[in-house]
């Protein structure tokens, strides 16, 4: 976990402001965004703190597509920037993601997730899952993805995303959801000044005399090329390994982990407490990074004598990346809710209650369903 | 003068006061009472209505049917009370 | 004192509810707790209402977002029409009596009409029936204390305002006073 | 309702049929509740109904398509004229609108708003300028007006920082492929009259396949603007007009 | 396999003109499309044809994300409606594709892959698995993914495409890379009219008295009810599952079974036909549907005895699919080349010979990696 | 060379130092490298190649920072106007242009063109149209001319359907943002001398903030148009100027 | 009869490279043999240069894209020095004479330099010079007959182009000839 | 007339002929030998050149350094030859 300083006393915060705040705290240079529901307070927060910050860029785009590839331009210039947007805005800057992390450009994107696909509701939402870990964008390339549970991460993560993205010149995203973006909470605010900037002597600030021109660029015409700057990203991702977080809550010796991100974490958690007062042996596991995801912590609980309960706000997408790393010693299952609904704690006991009545069923049945 | 009349759908009417200020008769004011919605709705506080449609024109929510004096009829008294059908 | 609470406060755009919400969960987290506080965002708000959740628990608050309710505090007719329903059993229903048409008939909760805009107009200040509402609210579930409302409104208002806060006391005091006074059990 | 009208009396005005039941969840003093029942008068008398295909995209006139009893398509933001150009295309013979607030039409969706004019696609492009992103809570919008305060620009449009406001009506007037252009607004009964005679005329010309007919409409957002409605409508002439002056902006000889 | 039925003679085709006729041969209404290398010809060859087919629109767009949205409102007026790409455009189609997908329409949709990420390089390759199957938009949806691996298939492809994408209301997508757009080979082309269109009483043509207005939304404010769409999507993904398609070849006794789709399949047929003439037990398994992808296929032939080789011109996408299938019960292995580079028979050839020497070790090392 | 020159020779006329070595990759006789070197030419005499950060996108100039000696970005299609915002907005005190083909900004960069002229972005854009879609390969493009035959309009761009070529200069001249617009070319040595100025005037306008700098410049596609360079020179002249007639479009007083 | 081949064919644009790799191809398909022609695409193309990689097999084509040749028939000398060493050991390395400064010095594969342009230009049409060379290409490695290139000609050619068919089939007899008399063993 | 000349990068010039088209003293011409991009490249053909830069002006390659003879220097014959160093 690395060092933040935070304020001593606490604030009660939405979480856009708290990542907005934390942002101008962490030492933002340049923001460009578009409105969009559930995060739209951020630009606004954003607009109103910009007067304190004069060094600080805040610009309001004409589009989603705008804002990401000025956060290409600002980045190649070296500067601290961010977006952020909600699903149907980070699906329109998958191109220019996909030229971020290809000219290895490090930035800060804040997904504020809502129900989808396409309009879908306003309401909060984990169905980026793919988009945001996988790769919504062409061609092989990983964020840095940092998933919240609560307003204090809101604004922890954006000083860890500038940290990761800086020192490994990639994009850093923050998956969060409506609610995360909306609600307010206590929060500890990270003081301003505890994050340096390395040097940056590949940006484009204008060339010296006594160096060579800087240019950045994600073209490389011959395929032999291309595919050595390809290597060249996916021997960063392999060392990016060394970021993964991960907290676990009584794993060791449960019966039942429940394996989810975010709010549905912290749902899970109250799950974990009522679960065990009514005897059943449950811990869970909240990957804190989704990329890169904790594969090894979640293989070393997979136990022929345990079972897995991957909970999430979609149709079942992190739940892949548990059985890669399960690899058929245990049996994965699923709960999910969609479109904007938020599981309650009572309906993910009553699958964890049936799980612990069933037998244990091979991986065989559980498998590719 | 021509002799008309409104009828506003009182649920469906916001009480935007949009018609109120478009009447050239002030014959529109809002009501005391709320809808469902909460809203005060307009409603007729004169009985000189002429039937000339402006607030209906105006009225965002289409709240409005305006009934005029067919031109053969001789005019009789009548009242006027807001319907709440919608 | 109520230890842990998951309640609503709707009503109409403008009466104060989203701040009513804000102000327990300020209070709360100043007493120690852990709060949360969640609006209902969103173009539904177009129509003029505005809602939002608040939990006061003493643990780690799981889901901001909850569907069935402790208690709700209601300021118009549309939002008892839609969380009457969602009160639990033995819960509390409190609400500004004069945008009532048709009240609740539920038996299994404690209910509580509060006259707050009539109070408020006798008070000279219309807008603090929010305050009311919220006095008598605390006055049967005491999740916070009113000293502690208080210590927290001199915290969170701008300086400027601060000559209304013992308006607002009152206005508090009076609420939890109603309250006190027309006490109905379920 | 019978009751209390005598015989005597005729309906001179009552709500389009094409205007569905449903009330609409504008907020009160909203245009975008006239602007659409005007579409709809002009639909009715025209007996288009049945030939008529809307595209709305988001923004507060999202559920469009809940009021207007016409085939709709809800687009993506920015994107309905391109969604209309493929109804078109494919519906040659039909009538087809676009309905598009001005953060839409002319913040994200500038490109296509530009091209589908300039290829004269043969729409009805209706433009709400309100000045702002209602929907979304009353952020900036390409066309709020210098010094206007909103929740993206707390202390009021600042030209040097972030331009002018866009009189993209005026933009694409120059294009060839627009046939008819002009603004109005729907504050009045006078303005309302007006507007829906610059819709006949465009669905007239639609028949024709003349090319493309843009409708601006001013208007207003009270919500967002926090005024009362009359308030917005006073401020709308008062402020927004001197920039955005209602008229007709191109007027083919065929039609003066 | 459905019916299409195909001309007598052959012709020399180039992969992107044989899927331009015989998008016009299914009886194609429209097209729109925007330029960009390796696919252009789509676009050029369609509108020098398009006078012969009076009825069919082909219209070069201002960009992707106009094509797509044309391709929305085609689709929801009920045409037949194609549009194609190549990477970088098929990312900045991601939230109109996640629109169509979830207001159910109806749509063919070519990506012809080239080398990413960014702007890359135009050379052949099969960087957007993920994307194309995973979902590169918001929210959950899917695509029908058929994967050519010839002329032949570009064409056949169409057809299915269509059929497929009627039949179940969502778009379907031909993942080609930029060589099978290219290359000329033998092909039979699809003979016209064999393809009927649908019913589609769903579709935006004008309102008759008679019926309720339609219209085509994506939108449903209440998560419950978005919900519920997502539900029904989900259910018909899961009806989808019928039309898997996969190729087998000498899978049944073989000690080790290449996987690979496209272009890369035939290479590795290829292989198989050297590895065994070396006297090495070697199959191919070319998954034809990506999505919906063959795991029961692979699942019935993991079998402790085999290995599993997937080869692909990215860095590992679909090698998660059949790990996921495999669920621990053999070794996978992957091979790959990025960034439009095109492996070579030897140098897979290498990889399996390493293979069958070695001691088969446990899928734990294999695992996550 | 030395050898063949005597020592009352002077120079008179050389590549400018902030061109590159590299031989460019462009057909022969295309107008970009001409462009490219008057560029190069105008921050070279002005000092200010440290100073200076350029953004070109996709098109046939995709490789102008192996040619141009200063920081460079490569843009997305259509976006270096965006990128340039970037650029501009963190190093407010540096030199921005960008370098974008028709297709680009006119197309799928219509949005980000228009609204980057309308912040008044201080930056220079240099628009190099062609008519063309270069690099693809020659299809058809926003400002292709009626009749004109490329790889898309196989039977000559017809108006009716995809709509008359746009004049983007004229369209972005109107917006307030919009300090000093000229359409260039440079296909004699006259036509170059005024590109120069026009450069020049527009670094000179930088420095001092006074917003967007935008120079056109029609330029030449031998390959696409399937013409000799001089075949090519000719036939803009007498096809392309009379719809994008080159000269001042809009010139602030102080520059004249 | 040679079954099968994989070769390139590489030269400037406009000298007719990739309409070659298009003969071969089609009269091999023609033979009923398994083919495949792919062309370099892209930028690469903007100095001027084409080539293409046609394969011809008695079984199903693998990759299309090789990158080891069993021949090459060269244009000029970018090409040349491209892909000079592509060839494999034993191969055929074919060049237009009148283009190629500095000629390969490799031994250990079969080299033919034919002077097609002027050879075309005695004939009277300098564009039959590919013609010329794929007939030299036909003598040394008869992958289709030259019979079956004419046929193909015949279906390929539009009508108004077959007049020129009896001189195309000069070039290639021309061509042969002239690759028969300069036979060089490896 | 004053007295100039040009040197070509041969082995960068493209041989568009756009330097020749523009020359007003009819001074350059393509040569007959191509260089090893395959292109005939430009050379005077004349010993006319006034060094009035227009062919280097619109060369897209910059592949032509002019020379002119200084104000004061007095004329001397002189022999020009293309250079191939680029
Ligand atoms: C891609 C995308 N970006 C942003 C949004 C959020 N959004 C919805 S409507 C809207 C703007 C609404 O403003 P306008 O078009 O002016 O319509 P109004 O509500 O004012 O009528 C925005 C930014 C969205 N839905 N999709
Ligand atoms: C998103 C995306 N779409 C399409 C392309 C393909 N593409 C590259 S350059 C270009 C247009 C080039 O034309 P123009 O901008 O006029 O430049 P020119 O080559 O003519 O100088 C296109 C369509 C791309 N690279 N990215
Ligand atoms: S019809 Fe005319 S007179 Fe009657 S109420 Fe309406 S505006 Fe007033
Ligand atoms: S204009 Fe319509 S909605 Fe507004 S007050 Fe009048 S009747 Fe009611
Ligand atoms: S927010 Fe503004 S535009 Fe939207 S409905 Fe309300 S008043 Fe109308
Ligand atoms: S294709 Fe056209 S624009 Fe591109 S380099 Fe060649 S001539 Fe120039
Ligand atoms: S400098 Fe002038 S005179 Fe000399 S060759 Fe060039 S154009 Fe001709
Ligand atoms: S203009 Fe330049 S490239 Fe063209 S022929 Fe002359 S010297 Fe060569
Ligand atoms: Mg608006
Ligand atoms: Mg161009």
């Amino acid at each position: 976990m690395p060092n933040i300083i935070h304020d001593e006393t606490p604030k009660l915060m939405k979480g856009n402001e708290a990542l907005a705040e934390a942002s101008l705290r962490a030492g933002l240079q340049a923001y460009f965004g578009y409105p969009i529901t559930p995060q739209s307070e951020i630009l606004e927060y954003l607009e109103e703190q910009a007067p304190k910050h004069p060094g600080t860029v805040v610009l309001q785009a004409e589009s989603e597509i705008a804002s990401i590839n000025m956060v290409y331009g600002a980045a190649g210039a070296g500067a601290r920037v961010m977006t952020t947007s909600s699903s149907p805005g980070i699906s329109l800057m998958q191109e220019g993601i996909s030229y971020i992390a290809a000219a290895e450009l490090p930035c800060v994107i804040a997904n504020v997730q809502r129900g989808g696909p396409g309009l879908g509701t306003i309401q909060p939402a984990q169905g980026d899952y793919f988009q945001a870990v996988k790769g919504g964008g062409h061609g092989d390339y990983h964020l840095i993805v940092l998933a919240p549970s609560s307003v204090q991460e809101m604004a922890d993560f954006v000083f860890d995303g500038f940290r990761l993205a800086e020192e490994y010149r990639m994009p850093a995203m923050i998956l969060a959801d409506g609610a995360l973006g909306q609600m307010m909470e206590k929060i500890y605010l990270p003081k301003a000044g505890s994050l340096p900037k390395q040097e940056e002597p590949w940006a484009t600030v204008g060339k010296p005399a006594a160096r060579e021109r800087n240019y950045i660029t994600s073209l490389h015409i011959e395929p032999d090329k291309m595919e050595t700057i390809n290597l060249h990203l996916q021997d960063k991702y392999r060392k990016l390994r060394k970021e993964v977080r991960v907290e676990l809550t009584n794993c060791e010796n449960a019966d039942i982990i429940l394996v989810a991100f975010g709010l549905t974490a912290r749902i899970c958690n109250k799950v974990m407490e009522v679960a065990r007062a009514k005897g059943l042996n449950v811990g869970v596991l909240r990957p804190i990074t989704l990329y890169p995801f904790p594969y090894e912590a979640i293989a070393a609980l997979a136990d022929p004598m345990r079972m897995f309960l991957t909970v999430e706000m979609n149709a079942g997408q992190m739940v892949e990346d548990v059985r890669l790393a399960v690899n058929g010693r245990c049996p994965v299952y699923f709960k999910g809710r969609m479109g904007g609904m938020v599981p309650t704690p009572e309906e993910i006991l009553l699958e964890v209650e049936a799980m612990s009545e069933k037998q244990r069923i091979t991986n065989q049945s559980a498998g590719y369903l | 003068m021509i002799s008309g009349t409104v009828v506003v759908a009182t649920e469906i009417c916001k009480g935007c006061e949009l018609c109120i200020a478009s009447c050239p008769q002030d014959s529109l004011g809002l009501s005391s009472s709320i809808n469902r919605k909460g809203y005060r709705f307009a409603q007729l506080i004169r009985d000189n209505c002429t039937g000339c449609t402006n607030c209906a024109l105006v009225c965002p929510d289409s709240a409005i049917t305006v009934y005029r004096e067919k031109k053969t009829a001789k005019r009789v008294p009548q009242t006027v009370i807001a319907s709440h059908a919608a | 004192m109520v230890q842990s609470q998951e309640m609503i406060i709707a009503g109409f755009g403008g009466q104060g509810v989203l701040s009513m919400g804000q102000i327990i969960a300020y209070s709360a987290m100043k007493e120690g707790k852990e709060v949360s506080w969640m609006p209902a965002y969103g173009p539904e708000m177009r129509g003029g209402t505005a809602n939002c959740i608040v939990i006061v628990s003493p643990t780690r608050v799981s889901s901001p977002i909850v569907t069935m309710f402790d208690s709700g505090v209601i300021l118009n007719q549309p939002s008892l029409d839609k969380f009457e329903a969602k009160v639990k059993p033995g819960g509390l229903l409190l609400c500004e009596r004069s945008t009532i048409i048709t009240p609740s008939i539920r038996t299994d909760i404690e209910q509580l009409m509060v006259p707050a805009t009539e109070m408020a107009v006798t008070m000279g200040k219309k807008q603090v029936a929010n305050m009311i509402l919220l006095g008598a609210f605390l006055e049967r579930r005491p999740v916070v204390s009113i000293a502690n409302v208080l210590a927290a409104l001199h915290e969170v208002l701008p300086e400027r305002h601060h000559h209304l806060i013992p308006l607002n006391e009152e206005a508090l005091h009076a609420g939890a006073q109603f309250a006190a006074e027309h006490y109905q059990a379920v | 309702m019978n009751e209390i009208i005598n015989e005597q009396m005729e309906v001179v005005y009552h709500k389009p049929q094409t205007l569905t039941e449903t009330p609409m969840h504008y907020c009160p003093g909203c245009g975008h509740g006239v602007v659409h029942r005007v579409l709809m008068e002009v639909i009715d008398e025209m007996g288009i109904a049945e030939q008529t295909i809307g595209v709305a995209p988001v923004g507060c006139s999202v559920f469009a398509y809940h009021y207007m009893n016409v085939d709709m398509q809800e687009a993506a933001h920015g994107r309905a004229s391109a969604v209309a150009t493929g109804v078109r295309r494919v519906l040659p013979d039909k009538f087809v609108f676009s309905y598009q607030g001005d953060g839409d039409l002319a913040a994200i969706g500038t490109g296509e708003t530009i091209h589908t004019v300039n290829r004269g696609e043969n729409i009805l492009m209706v433009f709400v300028n309100n000045g702002i992103y209602g929907m979304t809570g009353g952020q900036m919008a390409p066309t709020s007006l210098c010094g206007m305060v909103t929740s993206t620009s707390p202390y009021g449009r600042d030209a040097a920082q972030v331009g002018h406001p866009l009189k993209i009506t005026e933009m694409i007037a120059q294009l060839p492929g627009a046939y008819y252009v002009a603004r109005h607004s729907v504050h009045t009964p006078g303005a309302v009259r007006k507007l829906k005679k610059a819709f006949k005329a465009s669905f007239e010309a639609q028949k024709e396949r003349k090319g493309t007919c843009f409708i601006e409409v001013v208007s207003n957002c009270p919500s967002g603007w926090k005024m009362t409605p009359n308030e917005s409508n006073a401020w709308m002439e008062q402020h927004m007009f001197p920039h955005f002056p209602p008229g007709d902006i191109k007027v083919p000889a065929s039609m003066k």
